[in-house]
């Protein structure tokens, strides 16, 4: 019962994987097969959700969009989640880092996104690409940008957390039995920061596919050829009022995605607080 | 605690500076050139003559060192001139945007009072609402409540400002023709009418704003909420006596801000920052769009100012943000106990 | 005429499979006082719990009727929670077993306590305020405005729970209901506040339900006693029946318990293992919490670190494990410097020197199984957590091996405690520091506790330091006994030489309290 | 009529005016609100043909104003000519504009403009001679056009050389001769005028107010335009046509287009491998050097859909890199809408480029048809990206494309490699127009010494660094020749060369586009001079 909100969250979220993923396999228009003659087309049999201005038929395009806006979505959220609590929990921990920590988010919250991403883009793109070869090395770039840009929000809030956990007996108690810092991290500290960590990771998957679009409009995500879910519905907005649904369904895409990720969320953070695992385990004994 | 404050203020200070030249060098090596609005046709060496005008023949830390002394000692000189009538600037060359030429500090005040008005009541209203649904859905958990709040807050953190700006005013600006699309930021209020327009234009902006706000504050509270009411001294409070509201309102809330503060103050530099998309959807021409423009031209020494005063709204920012907590939670301000080995 | 009702009442915590409490009646009339005794695990904190709807999640079954109220009887278990909240603190009163947790963390103590205060007797801020001050001065805190300022984790164990104690006293509740109030109090200061309690008794007609293991403690609130075992009430009665004529096993048992015999001689010159030199720990600005000790414990010896609420014991103990920072002095163990040892060096001592602390509950992770925490020191050095081991680390200290998937919050004050004794004894140290870890226990249990160290320190050479107000448990466990007053050592002896002629009034103060033949009503 | 009669009119110019001072910025959105205040000595009309405005005749050869040896010309103002403050318009302050503009360090924008001018005479107070450094057969630069008007001495004299920058005062509010003068500038954000009370022709302006909007983008303008009426004119609206035709179908104003030289084009990068930019950037594909392949990969377009899908009847395809004035367009590449897949195959297999190892790709030798196609970040520029990717698809090329931010394409930045100079790819699409009528620094833009390099500083417009001494000899007789007719004929050949061996393909020739009210009277959008050059015969029309 008390879970039905963690699976709603998980059932969505398969429901879209699987829509990006096993959907092409059963659509037979791909992305950017274009149908001159129906261009702006509504919805019909042949393109039940349309077709865009180049006649481009717009589930095709949403499912493959959805492929890379949530790889880079999950990607991009896994890095700044990383660098984050990284520093969060470091600076949380340590007073000696503390306050440089806490003063390079300052720097980077500082730094105008704009030129750092042309910077950043400029030096990186062909050392990556020569690395990985083009399409990797796009992916981690982009991957690593939004990273980049948006792990000092996580590290700020956990920062606060694990400072007043790092005050606390549990923490003396740990560590006088010789807890090494990764097992602190691992059994302690993430656990009782489950709850913002949950929230960032939902807020971060969401940012990170809309902030792919931005991206890609500065010359610097992926090429224009693939329509990713932000993207889709950077175009279709100024299409609201004659044709609604290229921009009502990525943006659904979108929400559902968020949603899913909130949801799951939740139940990530009460697995950590514990209360279901006991219950569950005393039901067994039974 | 005060002797920690100034400590902390202290240390904000060279902060600053590190900051604003990290700045200056990014926006030195990033592509752009102030030139490139001209049109194709201006000959080379007429750029060359136009860059020369705009100070760019200097070596670049000569120019970051001229900045410094502009920001740091003429334009707070002019500034006291303006409010007392001194003349102690007279003469001093303040810092001139390449665009307009003209200072860069009256293009920012000239901005400031929109984003204010419009960043300053969205956080409000953002953030109070936030507080709010997140301590509601926390205390009726997987309630109705907590259920909408959570697709709300979804809708608010994964629909970006540009596609619900444009929802808002197809529906309320064109279809239904209540607001108007375009802010006029030369709008003066003067009487019930003037003031209804000004509440009228911006109401569209203030709901865009807010909404995001909302969606990120909540999630955060809700989280933190839930972990509070958790603990055993809600229960004894509870055994005390004190209504819940009070409960709720007095003791859960606080305990539970010592999270969402950082949340809130990562967001509040905004309101002096602005808030790029959605200034320039509703033409709403604050700071915000005032950085755009000025990126977009290379007007360097703008961006620069901007990223600067940006830059040590941040820093206050956080520094209030961390101030408030130790206010909050008096561990959290708690000097050092954990030893080495940590 | 009676003030509560109490019939048949049964606790089924959500998850568990048997009740906590188990259709127990209990009938309480103004200005009396009952003592709820029993083992560890009994069912005494459910059964109080539940009658402040404090426990939502469990099941309860009964009728509990609050004769307290203007308008005729009210069942508190069935009231709204509204009407109930409205009787909480003012009418009823209650002090938690856990004072740290209890207490608000991010307020300062004195509004803590002035809240519920002037919420419930309408009084302004400065009334409030004259009226928390005293209350604290007379619950003993020598310097009530410092107290009253201080926030919760500023103040010493026993401070915090006399804290607690005069939140639930503030707006003069008819009924207290008091969950081991005195528990990590020294002698004089559990003497004062029992006569504190008295007092209240006998001038507003207070009644009183006091849980505790401590025999003297029930002894001397008199009245009437109920005894637990397993969430029944299996014995009820005047105080001097139950305890001078016993009759259910149980409650023989408890009081059988309490008579401890002493400890044999010390282990002579043994090798120093432990030895604190000048040692001084300052906490932010302050004044020294612990100043200038010097303290060597040998290989299987047991000291006994006794002293006065709030005079640095458990400061002191924190600084021995290196858990707080010097500001002065070394700590040597082994002759090794723990502030200069090295990562790895450091590593190998920490596995030799444990710690129980005093406050089981903010020591544990509450988001980590009981089970999983005790094995956690072994994982940390490598060594095999399986639960057959875990089972047995359980099994050492007489907890049920099915509490270990249980979380802390999930099991009863003294299960917690034992589960932290077990977590400290799972590396197998060389030297133990015990701040009260057996306050929380029953007499039985403690006394099963102590014949483990014992037997540790006869078969390994375990060396203890305890940490204690129990004069009783030092004498009982201890080879020497150090008394501290205000930070320092103020004396050091041999226990039976200080037990017989204390030379400083310190530890007279806390032998005396003692001594004293406990007043019988 | 009476002056002022129509009350206010709202101009949404969405990229806003920085400054009111065209001397300072070349910029259009400043040289545009400039024009409400500031008059040139002659306009263009929208068709291209030069007006005489604050002159009273436009001097040539026919009327004497121009000199024999092409190395003066004479300016008469009209009689009564008056500043906005009262005090009267002299010769005087034509010779000050020339030497404001000239003044070491003053950073102007239009120093080209006055380049070969060699001296001003002012024999009296209405006329200026202007003399030249050389024989200038095109003697119309200067004050002629919205970039170069005549500044008032007065105001400006203290704000000569360097000091030009820092005259706020004078730049955000220049004194004119135009139907308006300014009230309050905030720049980047509005601008409110009043009607010039002195202003030369009686009756106008009919609006007593302009407030000058900026702000938002070019959708929210549109739509203040079109669909909620709360402004009057809305500038640069490119937007697609859909957008553009759903909004026009409200109503309430109707969308206006006119026509000058900008034309969307494509570059091939013909550079020598060794003159790539720098060694990490690939050398450019080799089979661009294949006239076949140019010409394949051009046929293979369909340039009626592109104009039609990208700007609908704000565009209208390109066959001419130099499109107009009429005079100066070339009639020899018509027929150039037509796609023709099966030519360019055909093309291709005979010029030996097949696919011979069956991957879809044709190839020769080792090079393979295979592209990096580059372009600013654009809706439109992607779309037809997309369009080419597509139909070179079906001949046989291989497209990987790639959008880079407008302000780094355009910025000519030495150090970026994503700029249009360095043309870091194959082929690359960006517009470009001519901004005189005479085309001759347009078409100067192709010589060999044009060519962006290393030297000098990746300047010049010839980005794909095409060469050919045939072109340059053409040019160096256009520059000496005289007589709009033999001009022409000599740009149209230029012209022809550029088309004909496929060095730029012309894909659309674009408009400027904007909305007006349907309320408002007198609107003729030009797009040779500023939008806003007849806006005091704008008025209000009745309901
Ligand atoms: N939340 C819970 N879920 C399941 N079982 C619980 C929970 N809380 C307590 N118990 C179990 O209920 C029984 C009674 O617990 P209770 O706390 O009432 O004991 P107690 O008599 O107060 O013991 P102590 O003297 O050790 O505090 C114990 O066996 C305990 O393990
Ligand atoms: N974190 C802290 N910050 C400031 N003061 C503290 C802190 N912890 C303890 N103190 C103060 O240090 C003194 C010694 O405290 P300590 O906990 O060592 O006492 P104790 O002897 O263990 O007392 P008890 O028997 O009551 O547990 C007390 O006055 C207490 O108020
Ligand atoms: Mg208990
Ligand atoms: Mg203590």
């Amino acid at each position: 019962m008390r879970d039905r909100g963690t699976y709603a969250g998980g059932g969505l979220m398969g429901a879209i994987v699987l829509f990006v993923l096993a959907g092409p396999l059963l659509w037979p228009l791909g992305p950017s097969e274009m149908d001159l003659a129906a261009r702006n087309a509504g919805a019909s049999l042949a393109h039940p959700l349309g077709t865009d201005q180049l006649g481009r038929d717009m589930l095709a395009r949403l499912m493959a969009g959805g492929r890379l806006s949530l790889a880079t979505g999950f990607a991009a959220m896994a890095v700044a989640l990383l660098v984050g609590a990284g520093v969060g929990i470091a600076a949380g921990l340590s007073r000696r880092l503390d306050a440089p920590l806490m003063r390079l988010t300052d720097l980077f919250l500082s730094l105008p996104v704009l030129p750092l991403l042309l910077i950043a883009a400029t030096l990186f793109r062909a050392p990556l690409a020569a690395r990985f070869g083009a399409e990797a090395g796009l992916f981690i770039l982009v991957a690593g940008l939004i990273g980049l840009t948006s792990w000092m929000a996580p590290a700020r809030i956990l920062r606060g957390e694990v400072r007043g956990l790092s005050q606390s007996d549990m923490i003396r108690a740990a560590r006088s039995t010789g807890t090494r810092l990764p097992q602190m991290i691992g059994r302690h500290i993430l656990p009782a920061i489950a709850g913002s960590l949950g929230v960032a990771a939902a807020l971060g998957v969401a940012s990170a596919i809309l902030m792919e679009s931005a991206l890609s409009f500065l010359g610097l995500g992926f090429p224009s050829d693939i329509a990713s879910w932000g993207r889709l519905l950077h175009e279709g907005t100024p299409h609201l009022g004659s044709h609604p649904g290229r921009a009502l369904w990525p943006g659904a895409l979108i929400s559902a995605v968020a949603l899913a990720a909130t949801l799951m969320g939740d139940g990530l953070r009460d697995m950590a607080s514990g209360g279901r695992r006991a219950a569950r385990q005393a039901r067994h004994m039974v | 605690m005060r002797s920690r404050t100034l400590a902390r203020i202290a240390i904000a200070l060279p902060t600053l500076l590190v900051i604003w030249a990290a700045i200056f060098a990014l926006l030195e090596a990033a592509p752009g050139d102030p030139m490139a609005e001209l049109p194709a046709t201006i000959p080379a060496e007429v750029r060359e003559a136009m860059r020369e005008a705009l100070g760019l023949g200097q070596a670049a830390p000569l120019r970051f060192a001229l900045w410094l002394e502009q920001m740091l000692l003429i334009e707070p000189a002019v500034a006291i001139d303006a409010l007392l009538g001194t003349s102690l600037a007279a003469g001093e060359a303040r810092i001139l945007s390449w665009q307009t030429r003209g200072p860069v500090m009256a293009l920012i005040a000239q901005r400031l009072p929109q984003t204010l008005a419009v960043m300053g009541g969205a956080y409000l209203i953002g953030t109070l609402a936030a507080i709010w649904l997140g301590v509601a859905s926390a205390r009726r958990r997987r309630g109705a409540l907590d259920r909408a709040g959570a697709v709300v807050a979804s809708l608010g953190y994964a629909l970006p400002p540009f596609f619900t700006a444009a929802v808002l005013i197809y529906v309320f600006g064109i279809s239904l023709g209540w607001t108007p699309t375009v802010y006029d930021t030369t709008l003066d209020v003067t009487d019930w009418a003037s003031f209804g327009a000004q509440m009228r234009q911006m109401i569209l902006p203030i709901a865009v704003l807010s909404l995001q706000t909302t969606a990120q504050i909540t999630r955060y509270m809700r989280a933190a909420m839930l972990d509070t009411l958790e603990r055993d001294h809600i229960r004894a409070a509870r055994a005390h006596g004190l209504p819940e509201r009070r409960v709720i309102w007095h003791r859960a809330l606080r305990n539970s801000l010592v999270p969402v503060v950082p949340v809130i103050a990562l967001g509040a530099p905004q309101i002096f920052a602005g808030a790029i998309i959605t200034e320039a959807i509703f033409g709403v021409n604050g700071v915000g769009q005032l950085l755009v423009t000025s990126l977009r031209q290379a007007d360097l020494p703008t961006v620069q100012t901007i990223a600067a005063l940006a830059a040590l709204a941040i820093v206050l920012a956080n520094l209030a943000s961390d101030i408030v907590l130790g206010w909050i939670d008096p561990r959290l301000a708690a000097p050092e106990t954990a030893p080495r080995n940590a | 005429m009676s003030l509560l009702d109490l019939s048949d009442l049964s606790v089924l915590h959500r998850g568990a499979v048997a009740r906590a409490v188990d259709g127990a009646s209990i009938r309480l009339g103004p200005g009396e006082s009952l003592s709820l005794i029993g083992a560890s695990g009994a069912g005494k904190t459910a059964l109080v719990s539940s009658l402040l709807g404090l426990l939502p999640k469990a099941d309860i079954a009964g009728r509990a009727l609050w004769h307290g109220g203007a308008g005729g009887p009210v069942d508190l278990l069935s009231l709204p929670p509204r009407d109930l909240r409205a009787l909480c603190g003012r009418e009823i009163g209650m002090v938690f077993q856990d004072p740290a947790t209890a207490l608000d963390p991010v307020m300062r103590i004195g509004a803590q306590i002035t809240e519920p205060m002037r919420l419930h007797l309408g009084l302004d801020a400065r009334a409030a305020r004259a009226r928390v001050l005293d209350l604290l001065g007379r619950i003993g805190f020598p310097d009530a405005a410092a107290a009253f300022d201080a926030y919760p984790h500023q103040l010493s164990g026993g401070m915090r729970q006399r804290a607690s104690i005069a939140a639930a006293l503030a707006a003069s509740p008819r009924l207290l209901i008091a969950d081991e109030p005195v528990s990590a109090l020294d002698a004089p200061l559990r003497a004062g506040i029992l006569d504190l309690l008295d007092e209240l008794r006998r001038e507003t007609g207070m009644a009183l339900i006091c849980v505790t293991h401590d025999m003297d403690v029930v002894r001397r609130l008199g009245g009437r006693a109920a005894v637990m075992e397993a969430g029944r009430i299996v014995e009820e009665g005047a105080v001097r029946d139950i305890l001078d004529a016993p009759r259910h096993p149980a409650t023989r048992a408890l009081i059988a318990a309490t008579a401890l015999d002493t400890a044999p001689d010390g282990p002579g010159k043994a090798a120093p293992l432990l030895r604190i030199d000048g040692l001084s720990v300052r906490y932010g600005a302050g004044p020294l919490a612990v100043s200038g000790t010097d303290l060597v414990l040998g290989r299987g010896e047991t000291l006994a670190l006794v002293g006065a609420s709030g005079s640095g014991k458990s400061t002191l103990a924190r600084a021995a494990l290196g858990l707080e920072r010097a500001a002065e002095g070394r700590v040597l163990l082994d002759g090794v410097d723990m502030a200069r040892a090295g990562g790895r060096q450091m590593r190998a001592l920490r596995a030799r020197i444990q710690m129980v602390f005093q406050d089981p509950v903010t020591s544990l992770d509450p988001r980590r199984s009981l089970g999983r925490q005790v094995g956690d020191p072994l994982r940390n050095y490598g060594r095999a957590a399986g639960r057959d081991v875990i089972a047995e680390l359980f099994a050492q200290v007489g907890l049920p091996a099915d509490l270990m998937d249980r979380l802390p919050r999930e099991v009863s004050g003294g299960q917690r405690q034992r589960a932290a004794i077990a977590r400290a004894l799972a590396l197998g140290p060389d030297i133990l520091v015990v701040d009260e870890g057996l306050s929380a226990l029953d007499s039985v249990q403690a006394a099963g506790i102590l014949a483990l160290l014992r037997r540790l320190q006869a078969t390994r050479g375990l060396a203890l330091l305890m940490i204690t107000h129990d004069i009783r448990v030092a004498r009982a466990a201890a080879h020497r006994i150090a008394v501290m007053e205000a930070g320092r050592i103020v004396e050091e002896a041999p226990t039976r030489a200080l037990l017989a002629a204390p030379s400083h009034p310190a530890s007279a103060a806390l032998l005396g309290a003692h001594v004293a033949p406990p007043e019988r009503v | 009529e009476e002056r002022g009669r129509d009350g206010m009119v709202r101009l949404l110019y969405w990229q806003a005016p920085s400054t009111l001072n065209p001397y300072l910025s070349g910029g259009i959105k400043d040289v545009e609100a400039a024009s409400l205040m500031l008059e040139p000595l002659a306009r263009l009309s929208p068709e291209g043909e030069m007006i005489p405005w604050l002159a009273a005749e436009i001097p040539s050869y026919e009327n004497g104003g121009v000199s024999e040896d092409m190395r003066s010309i004479r300016w008469e103002l009209k009689p009564g000519l008056v500043w906005s403050d009262g005090s009267p318009v002299t010769s005087a302050d034509i010779a000050f504009t020339h030497a404001y503009c000239t003044a070491p360090g003053s950073g102007c924008a239009q120093a080209a403009k006055f380049r070969d001018i060699d001296r001003i005479e002012t024999p009296d107070a209405a006329t200026a001679i202007l003399h030249f450094t050389e024989a200038k057969p095109y003697p119309y630069a200067a004050f002629v056009g919205p970039q170069t008007p005549i500044l008032q001495a007065a105001q400006f004299a203290d704000c000569m050389g360097p000091k030009a920058p820092g005259c706020t005062a004078q730049n955000f509010a220049p004194i004119g001769t135009g139907p308006f003068k300014v009230t309050e500038f905030r720049p980047g954000d509005a601008a409110r005028l009043v009607a010039n009370d002195a202003f030369r022709a009686p009756g106008q302006p009919a609006f007593a107010e302009v407030l000058l909007k900026g702000g938002g983008d070019a959708m929210a303008a549109g739509r203040a335009v079109l669909e909620t009426g709360e402004f009057d004119y809305a500038w640069n609206l490119q937007l697609s046509p859909e957008i553009l035709g759903r909004m026009e179908a409200s109503g309430r104003g109707q969308v206006v287009a006119a026509f000058s030289t900008l034309v969307e084009r494509l570059a091939f990068n013909l550079r020598e491998p060794e003159a790539a930019p720098s060694d990490a950037a690939p050398a450019p594909n080799a089979a661009l050097a294949d006239v076949s392949v140019r010409r394949a990969l051009t046929l293979a377009l369909d340039r009626g859909l592109m104009a039609e899908i990208g700007y609908g009847k704000t565009g209208r395809v390109a066959c001419n890199i130099l499109p107009g004035p009429p005079l100066y367009a070339s009639d020899a590449n018509e027929g150039c809408a037509q796609q023709d897949i099966e030519g360019a195959r055909a093309l291709l297999d005979g010029s030996g480029w097949i696919d011979a190892d069956g991957d879809g790709v044709r190839e020769r030798g080792d090079t393979e048809l295979e592209f990096v196609f580059q372009t600013s970040t654009n809706a439109v520029r992607q779309d037809f990206q997309a369009l080419a990717k597509e139909w070179w698809g079906q001949i046989g090329a291989k497209t990987e494309l790639r959008a880079v931010d407008a302000s780094v394409f355009f910025g000519n930045d030495a150090a970026s490699p994503d700029t249009l100079q360095k043309f870091n790819a194959d082929i690359q699409m960006y517009a470009g127009a001519s901004d005189s009528p005479d085309p001759e620094a347009y078409l100067s833009g192709w010589s060999c010494d044009s060519a962006p390099t290393a030297e000098n500083g990746w300047s010049g417009q010839n980005v794909g660094a095409w060469c050919d001494p045939a072109y340059d000899a053409l040019l160096e007789r256009l520059s000496g020749t005289a007589g709009a007719m033999d001009r022409a004929a000599l740009a149209r050949t230029l012209n022809d060369m550029l088309v004909q061996q496929y060095v730029v393909v012309p894909l659309v020739d674009r408009g400027r586009v904007s909305a007006h009210a349907n309320s408002l009277g007198g609107v003729r959008i030009n797009a040779w001079d500023s939008e806003l050059w007849n806006i005091a015969e704008w008025h209000r029309l009745p309901e």
